[in-house]
């Protein structure tokens, strides 16, 4: 078995060589993530002390199934993104592999102040990830609202370490401060402003449109996967375990996370542009899991997060090569793009298709069990806004699969004529890594139960309770 | 001892406030970073009345002195261009 | 206009916050003291593993952490780990800097300098490294510790760097300590973790407190907590001292 | 016979049909035949095996004489019209995903029949969806598949939202005790979001917009399963809900119109509004096809009125309707598809006279629309009779008169491509033209005979819905010998075929023996130095009711509150983006005062 | 008092951001921002009458009234993250002045996506 903290010393080891050595750093940053995937399999579970001192006084990582999930989730996409855009990462090496630290510690950590430390790790490596887009504003946009949320979550931490005179995660959740009342609102809202502005929640991203609208294949599917999965993870680790959400806090955060959903998705609506149509919609879908974090649903928060993260993943992959190619990521001009490119194509629409939630898909088995868990706990306006919000998301992502498949005139049948360019998108190998990747969707979606099996493993997510809803209970009627 | 504090502290945050509007309300640019400059001196001298000297060390050498050198290093230079205000 | 409603929306905003703030803490008084058995406590008092009793000042040997420097104990012990990350920080701050910054610059132009302060450079810039050195060798002692020690060595040879036309700060010498300041960082907490059983540890024997060498790991780590900071900034330093090619 | 098998064969052949398409594009057009036919075949067997339970997968199933009854009609129209499959593949854009999306569509439709419990239901429900979605796609217009999956999407959210509210009760998606427990305004508003998407997939009025756009520009192969099937899906949601979903019992004590509680009402004067719209826009086009769609709306409505009626005769009518409508559409648009695939338009004024080069092609578009129209000896006619019956029977004569006015306008609108398409003269282009092979022809005769059978026979269909209406609950419609027996009277389709008969054949002596009139070049037209730029304008059929039409010039397009929705939640994502993103920090910085100001307030601090 | 200043000096930090458009001037609020935490965290961790967490051959017992360690090491690591964070702020300004020739955001105007 192999010690958790690996997960990060391993990653930095090899950063801090990338300076050294910085002909091969391409190859330390593809071991360092390989590596990363294969202890994954070793580590052992619970707690581990860093530096030999017992919390709450030291410093401990926690490894759960939750922290577990969010480990694989991130240190899987990563490589996955590293090995498809291995010629943009090679620039980026020093960078990714801090990243990669940072994420890992972000998840498993069990003291504040350290999340602080990794968070801040985490977040300059996307500061400087955001600059692949050639944009500066942008990315000083990005630097100045990042700073103001960790002086805000600092501001915060402080104001509970007066309170309680610990750090440690465990420890605050056991003083039991009660966090409905109007005593502990203002720090509660500062440590949520710093978590919101990086979970993109509307108002707090103001960011992202610019970062995200003009990333390319390596660095928009990584922001949108890796890094937004790894900060909606935080966000419920920290909203349920350590500062357990309720009363009228609790409102406002699912408010802000249910407009989040709306406002989004409205927004991806009206885009023509691929990536500013898949922003959007990263907006909304983490509004959604915010919300149902802060509510407490955390398993379906977690399926949705992870859905959300291998289909943007692909699909911010696939909008970056094609806008590479063309030089645009207008779909009104990328109209039958597909024909020529059927492998990368089916992945795309496959990602699309979980993501609007239609059945067979993983995305399905995701909203199934948001549904049943709101509706189980009395909620039937979320559910409402969810359902009107899927339609718009599904409208503008089936329109958009549509231009990308069946080009032609109105009127007339469509017919390949019209469709631009016969330029492959990505060499075999490559279509075929990001066509696996969307059957892992297709076949989660397929037997979700299996799925969502692996994911809760039995224990549930922080001692909480699994699936809301399982297929099997379909057959035994219960 | 306890009436020095006292004293003391309310200077250091008429100070703090001070300078820290001068550094945001400056117009000049230069004036601003020199004013940080100034504002991190101010903190130090908290710091060291909080009974953080090392914090107060720290602040010294890094706040006021690099900061105000990359912070000078970066617009040196540019003030050519007319971007002062 | 502009102004007055944005600064009464400030100004709004602070009221309601401090006020709302005001409910949580005292926002303008002091605590009472440090919350007993708490963190903080425990630092103090050097029992988080073991009760010690009363930690005296060149008396008391063998204690958790020898540091007499409290914050030291906590930076480069107790929460060794946060620094490691806070190294980290400046590490990819310093990269992120170097990786903007690389294209479409070129070193500075200097004006020849002044034979005084080329000559009042080559007093000064021993002077500096060796006070930075002290520094950080004497963190665990005295105020200061690795980050004033390392910056200390970076200013020192700034000033070198400013003052003196032929130095040209070798690039790849900085970096060599960088990486390998901070692989032996995690290296030593490895090492811990192969001795003691967890990551980090303080595997050395620690002295009487108050001694030079009293505190452990603690002066190994901040000599290279120091140079990893001093050649982490002196890298942004001297590419922040680029000059911008007008692309 | 096995579901199971039924099923998984369907399922294999269809991902097999994609991969046979991409080495022999026939062959994988002649796969979907086998598989439909099979699929046919297999559920027609499955009646010994009514009743039964079981689960494939974690899908649960359960086999029920209605379930069978629908499926059967559905499998109808996709094993008929796959025989046109095989000579379209050429025109396909993609032919392989044609195929695969065509069978899988199909097993999604006969799963979603036999569903035991919601979650299958709408599993198979939203797979048909996706698949036609994407197969629309590949016809004349990328716009009919969008609003085709939009509307979808509107009925299908709004249904699983009932499901969930329901289970949330019940705490049970099975279909017969799901519903248990509802009442007040949680039981309106869960009849209301579930039968919407019945509402959307018939095709009821507002939610009529995507059967013009999408069965007008589907390709032609699948026009006939739009409207011949997939349309039906929506009259199982509304059976449903007036059974699964006791919408009379839950309803009782509510404010009443005739008899029928006012929800239910509401839904059926919106069927007779469908009834009314489809008409009046049938009679308009110019386009065969998107006549024949809005004739869809039209018999929708019937369906809609005779399911939701509940009762011995208007029920009975309503189901029978499925069949006679099915057959009919499926059929008509068959003919359509065939002169489409001699000539490459379906615009009416664009062709004439094909009855000289497709006389086949003619009878069965001819008995097509008199069964449409209600005409005997048709199937139609036994159909809308009874529903006529029923509503007669209750006294609602505002439904009565919009189905009436069907009757009516369907004359108007059935002629129209008869006329304009068979009848008159052959275009010059047109004169080589050759009747469809033998393959092609088949299932149009089929559905021909299937649709006079109806009409002779009708007792055969009516039997299996009395077997429907004993399971659940109502007293089953009274059948003698070939006499259909109502309060009001009966009906003896044999006697009135004969008669009718009689007629026709002396229709056609007089026909025969009469002089033949004198030919005319179709666009032969003379002008005094004119000289004409829109020649079809000059085609007979062209304006073919101007007068009448511009009694409704004005209505308004349905399509415009669709557009205004989609305007103003664009409106909104423009607001999103302008209000809260941008390169300055300064505006997050307002926003995050502004919510920390609201959240204090809020929270109760101040 | 200095807790109360440190609060404010966050609000004007932020009132630098909010009201200018100039980077660097964004960035110097951002800084008065930091200082103001830093000095907030202090405060948090001291106490009328404690001492600095160094034992000295004056302050030799451990049972002395020390003010928080933690916190001051807490100070400590957010003082080295806001120079580095400054750091690639004004390398960002920098980007934006050599490709805009200005360090005036709301003279850039939206900036178009690529």
């Amino acid at each position: 078995m192999i010690n958790p903290v690996f997960m990060i010393a391993i990653p930095l080891i090899l950063a801090f060589l990338s300076l050294v050595a910085a002909r091969i750093k391409k190859w330390l940053l593809l071991s360092g993530v390989l590596i990363n995937i294969a202890i994954l399999f070793f580590l052992e579970k619970g707690e581990t002390v860093i530096g030999g001192f017992k919390p709450p006084f030291g410093i401990n990582l926690i490894l759960d199934n939750y922290s577990m999930v969010g480990l694989a989730l991130a240190g899987l996409l990563l490589l996955a993104g590293v090995v498809l855009s291995l010629d943009k990462a090679d620039k980026y090496s020093t960078v990714l592999l801090t990243a990669l630290a940072g994420i890992n510690g972000m998840l498993l950590t069990g003291d504040l102040f350290n999340l602080f430390i990794f968070m801040e790790i985490t977040i300059i490596s996307a500061y400087i990830l955001s600059t692949a887009g050639k944009k500066p504003e942008y990315s000083f946009n990005y630097l100045v609202i990042g700073s103001i949320g960790s002086v805000f979550y600092l501001a915060g931490l402080v104001v509970f370490y007066s309170l309680t005179g610990t750090l440690n995660m465990a420890d605050l959740a056991a003083q039991n401060l009660s966090m409905g009342t109007p005593e502990l609102l203002v720090p509660l809202f500062l440590i949520f402003t710093a978590f919101a502005i990086e979970a993109k929640l509307i108002p707090f991203g103001g960011w992202v449109k610019g970062v995200y609208g003009n990333s390319n294949r390596l660095t928009g599917a990584l922001f949108a996967s890796v890094y937004a999965s790894t900060v909606l993870f935080v966000f419920g680790r920290v909203f349920n375990e350590v500062f357990a959400l309720s009363g009228a806090v609790q409102t406002i955060i699912v408010l802000i996370g249910v407009v989040t959903f709306a406002f989004g998705e409205a927004a991806a609506f009206r885009q023509v542009k691929m990536r500013r149509i898949l922003l959007y919609s990263s907006i909304g879908q983490s509004g959604l899991a915010a919300a149902l974090f802060a509510l407490g649903l955390i398993f379906p928060a977690v399926l949705l997060v992870i859905s959300n993260a291998v289909s943007k993943f692909i699909m911010f992959s696939i909008t970056g090569k094609l806008r590479e190619i063309y030089k645009t990521d207008d779909y009104t001009d990328l109209k039958g793009v597909f024909f020529s490119n059927k492998l990368t194509g089916i992945a795309f629409s496959i990602s699309a298709m979980s993501l609007i939630g239609l059945p067979l898909f993983f995305g399905f088995y995701a909203k199934l069990n948001a549904l049943t868990a709101l509706f189980n706990g009395g909620n039937w306006f979320i559910p409402a806004v969810i359902l009107l919000f899927a339609i718009v998301e599904g409208a503008y992502f089936i329109r958009l699969l549509i231009a990308l498949w069946a080009p032609g005139k109105e009127g007339e049948i469509a017919d390949k004529s019209h469709a631009v360019g016969e330029i492959r998108i990505f060499n075999i190998k490559k279509s075929i890594l990001v066509f696996i990747l969307s059957l892992v969707i297709l076949a989660a979606g397929l037997i979700p139960d299996l799925a969502g099996k692996l994911i809760s493993s039995d224990s549930g997510f922080m001692g909480g309770d699994g699936p809301a809803f399982t297929m099997s209970q379909l057959k035994g009627g219960e | 001892m306890m009436e020095l504090f006292n004293i003391l502290e309310v200077g250091i945050s008429v100070l703090l406030i001070f300078f820290a509007l001068a550094a945001v309300l400056s117009k000049k640019l230069l004036t601003g970073i020199v004013f940080l400059s100034v504002l991190s001196m101010a903190a130090v001298a908290a710091f060291a009345l909080l009974s953080a000297p090392d914090v107060a060390v720290t602040e010294a050498v890094i706040g006021s002195g690099l900061v105000t050198f990359i912070f000078v290093a970066s617009i040196r230079g540019l003030r050519k261009a007319g971007d002062g205000s | 206009m502009k102004k007055v409603f944005t600064a009464a929306l400030v100004i709004l905003f602070g009221v309601v916050l401090l006020f709302g703030l005001s409910k949580s803490i005292d926002i303008a008084g002091y605590g009472d003291g440090l919350i007993p058995g708490k963190a903080a406590d425990a630092y103090i008092n050097k029992n988080v593993t073991s009760g010690t009793g009363e930690i005296i000042f060149g008396e008391t040997k063998n204690a958790e952490t020898g540091s007499a420097n409290m914050v030291t104990s906590v930076i480069a012990n107790y929460r060794s780990f946060d620094t490691l990350g806070e190294v980290t920080v400046l590490f990819l701050a310093a990269v992120g800097v170097s990786l903007i910054m690389g294209k479409n610059s070129k070193e500075g132009k200097m004006k020849k300098s002044g034979f005084i302060l080329r000559t009042s450079a080559g007093i000064i810039f021993p002077v500096m490294l060796i006070t930075g050195i002290y520094i950080f060798t004497h963190g665990h002692l005295t105020p200061g510790g690795g980050f004033p020690g390392g910056s200390m060595i970076a200013s020192s040879f700034l000033l070198l760097y400013l003052a003196d036309e032929n130095f040209k700060l070798k690039i790849t010498g900085f970096k060599v300590a960088e990486g390998l300041a901070g692989t032996l960082y995690v290296m030593v907490g490895a090492v811990g973790l192969i001795i003691g059983g967890y990551f980090l540890i303080n595997f050395l024997p620690t002295g009487v407190v108050g001694d030079l060498f009293s505190a452990g790991i603690i002066p190994v780590i901040y000599v290279l907590i120091g140079l990893k900071v001093g050649s982490e900034i002196t890298g942004i330093v001297r590419d922040m001292h680029k000059e911008e090619v007008s692309v | 016979m096995n579901l199971t098998i039924i099923l998984a064969v369907t399922v294999v052949l269809a991902v097999v049909s994609f991969f046979i398409t991409r080495l022999n594009k026939k062959a994988g057009g002649f796969l979907t035949v086998i598989a439909s036919l099979f699929a046919f075949v297999g559920l027609f067997l499955l009646k010994g095996s009514i009743g039964g339970e079981f689960s494939i997968f974690y899908f649960s199933f359960k086999i029920t004489m209605v379930g069978w009854y629908f499926a059967l009609i559905m499998v109808l129209a996709y094993s008929m019209t796959s025989f046109f499959n095989p000579f379209w593949m050429d025109k396909m854009m993609y032919p392989g995903s044609y195929n695969f999306m065509y069978l899988l569509s199909m097993a999604g439709t006969i799963g979603m029949f036999f569903a035991k419990d919601f979650i299958t239901l709408f599993i198979f429900w939203e797979t048909v969806v996706w698949s036609s979605t994407f197969i629309i796609q590949l016809g004349k217009s990328r716009k009919a598949s969008y609003v085709y999956y939009v509307v979808s999407a509107i009925g299908s959210m709004a249904t699983l939202f009932a499901i969930m509210m329901a289970y949330s009760v019940s705490g049970t998606f099975v279909i017969s005790e799901a519903f248990a427990g509802l009442s007040g305004g949680a039981a309106i508003a869960v009849f209301f979001t579930f039968i919407l998407s019945g509402l959307a997939k018939i095709g009821i009025f507002p939610f009529h917009v995507w059967l013009p756009a999408a069965h007008g520009n589907a390709p032609h192969t699948f026009s006939p399963v739009l409207s011949g099937g997939l349309v039906k899906m929506g009259a199982f949601i509304a059976f449903l809900s007036v059974t699964a979903f006791p919408a009379y019992e839950i309803f009782s004590g509510m404010f009443k119109v005739m008899g029928t509680p006012f929800p239910i009402y509401f839904l059926m004067a919106l069927g007779a509004i469908s009834i009314i719209v489809g008409t009046l826009m049938a009679i308009k086009q110019e386009d065969a096809k998107k006549l024949l769609a809005y004739s869809s709306v039209a018999n929708g409505g019937y369906i809609l009125i005779g399911i939701l009626m509940l009762d011995q005769v208007g029920f009975a009518g309503g189901m029978m309707h499925l069949v006679n409508h099915a057959v009919a559409s499926a059929a008509a648009f068959l003919a359509i598809a065939a002169v489409a695939y001699r000539t490459g338009t379906t615009k009416m004024s664009e062709m004439g006279g094909m009855i000289h080069r497709m006389p086949v092609t003619y009878i069965v578009y001819l008995v097509a629309i008199i069964s449409m129209a209600g005409i005997p000896p048709m199937g139609g006619f036994v159909s809308k009779w009874l529903i006529f019956q029923g509503l007669a029977d209750k006294g609602m004569l505002f439904l009565a008169a919009a189905a009436f006015f069907g009757s009516i306008g369907s004359f108007m609108y059935v002629f129209r491509p008869l006329s304009a398409v068979f009848l008159g003269q052959t275009f010059t282009r047109d004169l080589k033209k050759k009747e469809v092979g033998f393959f092609m022809m088949l299932p149009m005769l089929i559905l021909t005979a299937l649709s006079i059978l109806a009409g002779v026979f009708p007792n055969t269909i009516l039997r299996v819905i009395t077997e429907i209406q004993a399971s659940v609950g109502i007293s089953p419609v009274t059948l003698a010998e070939n006499t259909i027996v109502t309060v009001n009277g009966y009906l003896d389709a044999f006697r009135v075929f004969i008669v009718f008969g009689f007629g026709f054949t002396i229709a056609f002596v007089i026909f025969i023996v009469r002089r033949k009139s004198k030919k005319v070049e179709l666009m032969d037209t003379y002008t005094s130095a004119e000289f004409i730029h829109t020649r079809e304008l000059l085609h007979y059929s062209s304006k073919f009711y101007a007068p009448f039409e511009r009694l409704y010039d004005k209505a308004p397009d349905t399509m415009k509150l669709y557009k205004k929705i989609a305007v103003k939640i664009g409106e909104l994502g423009n607001l999103t983006e302008s209000l809260f993103y941008g390169h300055k920090p300064e505006k997050t910085v307002f926003w995050v005062m502004i919510t920390g100001i609201f959240v204090v307030i809020i929270g109760g601090v101040v | 008092m200095i807790r109360l200043a440190s609060l404010l000096l966050i609000l004007i930090g932020l009132y630098g951001i909010f009201s200018s458009r100039n980077v660097i001037k964004i960035l110097i609020g951002v800084n008065v921002m930091e200082l103001g935490v830093n000095i907030f965290i202090i405060s948090v961790g001291f106490f009328k009458g404690g001492i600095a967490p160094i034992l000295t051959a004056d302050s030799f017992s451990s049972a002395m009234k020390f003010v928080d360690p933690l916190a001051q090491a807490m100070v400590l690591t957010s003082i080295v993250i806001g120079l580095g964070i400054t750091a690639l702020g004004l390398v960002f300004a920098r980007k934006i002045h050599a490709q805009y020739d200005t360090y005036d955001l709301g003279a850039i105007g939206g900036g178009k996506d690529d």
